[in-house]
């Protein structure tokens, strides 16, 4: 499987200008377990995080966090200077651990919705699907797809959306050989734009330069 | 304004299409109406008073019936975290998704109210206006069924707990749209103010439900 | 003043001293509420001696109400200021307040049944009262079926809070609903028409039942700290067997 | 006594009352006293396997 080079694919979208996320001091507890304590890290343009960690230990939690869904303990989330309450929507690309399709809508109508939804062109939707080698089932059901296929699709949709800090939990998850590269190339692409990532994984996945936090030892 | 109209076009394009659309209201409305006279017996006279009131009971238990998909469906498969961090006010989202969805599978209701008081006797004046109250009762009925469904949302078999929450907030709305068809069958002045105070409730239930819905889904994603 | 009870020592402390007051004065009260009920006050002219399940029927109901305020109220400050002792008074009063309206029903029917023939009458005051005891039940429900305790609490709180607001509209509409047909209830219970004397009960009963029913909120607050203490250690055990076992592996 | 204890003919109506009524309050007592012990004696045996 050829690495696809970022510059290939080529939706006519603009740098992001330049929006850096800052943790400092979080920590996060669930019912009483502590999960995460005085976890900091710094999240510049252009930057790649993948944090593992035994399951349990806080990745999805974390991620939630940040997204703004889970109010922290202690500790500070900045994307710039606003906290995720009111800038959540305009910086983040969000795939949770649901791929957010709906079983009888088709790629095609629900990456048509999610472009108009988040107000941004639907001529991109095409060249992004190319981007994941799903193009030929952008008129299948969704009910219809392999999970990888979904995954793809999702994959796509956070593209789509335009937002310069990607927050991915198990991005890979159901994905093949051929989608886990098709998925390091997109995430290359987002980089080179201006973009950042951070993504919660279990396999060993190969982005360049990215940070590695493991979360097990940040108990 | 284009997102707002873009989630109210998806979500009636989707209950108009999957799930049944207008089938499940529609077939448990007209189940309940078939039983209700082999359980009330088949006098005249008792089944065409009982019928306005009978109507609306109706209406509301298949609108409770389909609650749990409303925001159900959604919290499982991840469209809620999606909606929230679209950046459109929670609020109008939710509103602009429980009017596509009631539009899309509620419509029937009035129509079946009215034919169904005719049924039972009731003359076609008064079954006109328990056929209006029930459309004036749709937003409150749908709004306070999608409030108790994001409450619910995702819990196993919520159809039940479904019904526990709601059913203390449609007591006002029932007694309303009930109370139209059957002050105008009476014949007494009641009739007019009956469904006055009917869109009243759906008009409060309008600017308040949409705010609670939102709180809730956003718990529930917590 | 919020801040002053949020930790939970000091809490701790002001409802072990609470406690055993709050017992002393309910249990006066109540004897004090029995002899006036059945010794020191006459029978009603017109109802006669039925008048005495008055004195144990409006406490239930008036305390029915109270405890739901009390709860919409402490979900209103766990929601608003996320305060944890407001959370567990919420779910603490609600079991308390259930019980004090199948109580208020249960009274209501035993007196309707003499005065107006039937034992129960779907008259406003009733059927608002049964309301309630679904609203109670859907709260109760709505926090038993969620696990998680965070979710749980400000769920409730939101289900508890349009409650509240829900009631007041109720209360207008049943009474709407019931004046139709049904002449103005011939017992005018809260109006002048009730003699000095039959007040001095009525009142003693209900202080009785309040200071009984803060005994019961108080005292199960301090059996529910327990209750989650246990559940975390618990949850940290599981974790510390989690962590050995992937260790291990 | 038997006077007061017919209550004017309507006796099966306020002794009723009057005992479901204490029934329901000394329930809720006893019901919050024994959920104490429970917790205490499960947080003991808990505190027990700690130690």
């Amino acid at each position: 499987m050829t690495m696809q080079s970022a510059t290939e694919i080529s939706p006519d979208m603009p740098e992001f200008e330049t929006e850096t996320l800052r943790v400092s001091g979080l920590s996060l507890a669930r019912g009483g377990i502590e999960l995460v304590r005085g976890f900091s890290l710094d999240l510049a343009p252009g930057d790649a995080v993948l944090m593992s960690g035994p399951n349990g230990t806080g990745k999805t939690t974390l991620l939630r966090a940040l997204a703004g869904f889970i109010r922290p303990d202690a500790g500070e989330i900045r994307f710039g200077e606003l906290p995720p309450g009111e800038v959540a929507a305009d910086c983040l690309g969000w795939l949770g651990h649901a791929d957010g399709l709906k079983p009888n809508e088709t790629p095609r109508a629900a990456l048509r919705f999610w472009a108009d939804l988040t107000g941004q062109s639907r001529k991109a939707i095409l060249p992004l699907m190319r981007a994941m080698a799903v193009e030929s089932l952008i008129d299948r059901p969704a009910a219809r797809l392999s999970r990888g296929q979904q995954r793809r699709t999702a994959l796509v949709r956070v593209a789509l959306a335009n937002r310069p800090i990607w927050l991915l939990d198990e991005p890979a998850g159901p994905l093949d050989g051929g989608g886990r590269a098709r998925l390091a190339s997109l995430v290359a692409w987002h980089r080179a734009r201006g973009g950042s990532v951070i993504a919660a994984t279990h396999q060993r996945l190969d982005w360049p330069d990215a940070r590695r936090i493991d979360l097990g030892a940040h108990r | 304004m284009s997102a707002l109209r873009a989630i109210f076009m998806r979500e009636a394009r989707l209950a108009w299409a999957g799930g049944g659309g207008a089938a499940g209201p529609t077939a448990f409305f007209l189940a309940a109406i078939t039983l209700a006279p082999l359980a009330i017996g088949p006098a005249a006279d008792l089944l065409s008073a009982v019928g306005p009131g009978i109507m609306g009971f109706a209406a509301l238990l298949s609108v409770l019936q389909s609650a749990d998909r409303l925001f159900g469906d959604d919290h499982g498969d991840g469209t809620a975290e999606l909606y929230l961090l679209s950046g459109v006010s929670p609020a109008w989202l939710v509103l602009a998704k429980v009017t596509g969805q009631a539009l899309a599978t509620l419509w029937p209701l009035p129509v079946i109210g009215c034919l169904g008081a005719m049924m039972y006797g009731v003359p076609v004046q008064p079954a006109l206006m328990g056929a209006l109250a029930l459309l004036a009762a749709i937003p409150a009925l749908s709004l306070i069924a999608g409030f108790a469904g994001a409450l619910a949302a995702g819990i196993r078999r919520s159809g039940l707990l479904i019904a526990l929450i709601a059913t203390p907030m449609m007591v006002p709305v029932l007694i309303f749209a009930a109370g139209a068809g059957r002050s105008a069958f009476e014949g007494d002045e009641r009739a007019l103010a009956n469904l006055l105070l009917t869109a009243a409730v759906s008009l409060g239930t309008i600017a308040l439900a949409p705010f609670g819905i939102a709180a809730a889904i956003r718990s529930r994603l917590g | 003043m919020l801040s002053y009870f949020s930790n939970p020592q000091r809490f701790d402390q002001l409802a072990r001293t609470l406690i055993p007051i709050f017992a002393v004065l309910a249990l006066g009260l109540l004897a004090v509420g029995v002899y006036l009920s059945f010794f020191a006050s006459p029978p009603d002219y017109q109802q006669g001696e039925t008048i005495r399940i008055m004195y144990v029927h409006v406490p239930a109901a008036y305390m029915a109400m109270a405890l739901y305020a009390a709860l919409a109220a402490a979900s209103f400050v766990y929601f608003v200021w996320r305060h944890a002792l407001a959370d567990a008074a919420a779910e603490v009063i609600a079991p308390i307040g259930a019980v004090f309206t199948v109580l208020a029903l249960f009274t209501g029917s035993l007196w309707g049944k003499p005065m107006w023939g039937a034992w129960w009458e779907w008259d406003a005051r009733m059927t608002s009262v049964l309301v309630l005891l679904l609203v109670y039940l859907g709260y109760m429900a709505l926090r038993a079926a969620l696990e998680d305790a965070q979710q749980a609490a400000r769920t409730g709180a939101i289900l508890a809070m349009a409650g509240i607001i829900n009631l007041v509209i109720v209360k207008f509409s049943v009474d709407w609903w019931s004046s139709l047909h049904q002449p103005a209830s011939v017992i005018r219970l809260d109006g002048p028409t009730i003699h000095s004397s039959q007040l001095w009960p009525l009142a003693i009963m209900a202080l009785g039942y309040s200071f009984l029913a803060g005994w019961l909120i108080l005292y199960r607050l301090r059996s529910q700290a327990l209750r989650r203490r246990v559940r975390t250690l618990q949850r940290q055990r599981e974790q510390a067997a989690r962590a050995r076992e992937e260790a291990v592996s | 006594m038997n006077a007061f204890l017919d209550m004017g003919g309507y006796a099966a109506f306020v002794w009723p009352t009057w005992g479901l009524s204490f029934a329901a309050l000394a329930g809720l007592v006893v019901h919050a006293v024994l959920e104490r012990r429970a917790a205490q004696t499960a947080l003991r045996r808990l505190e027990e396997d700690e130690a």
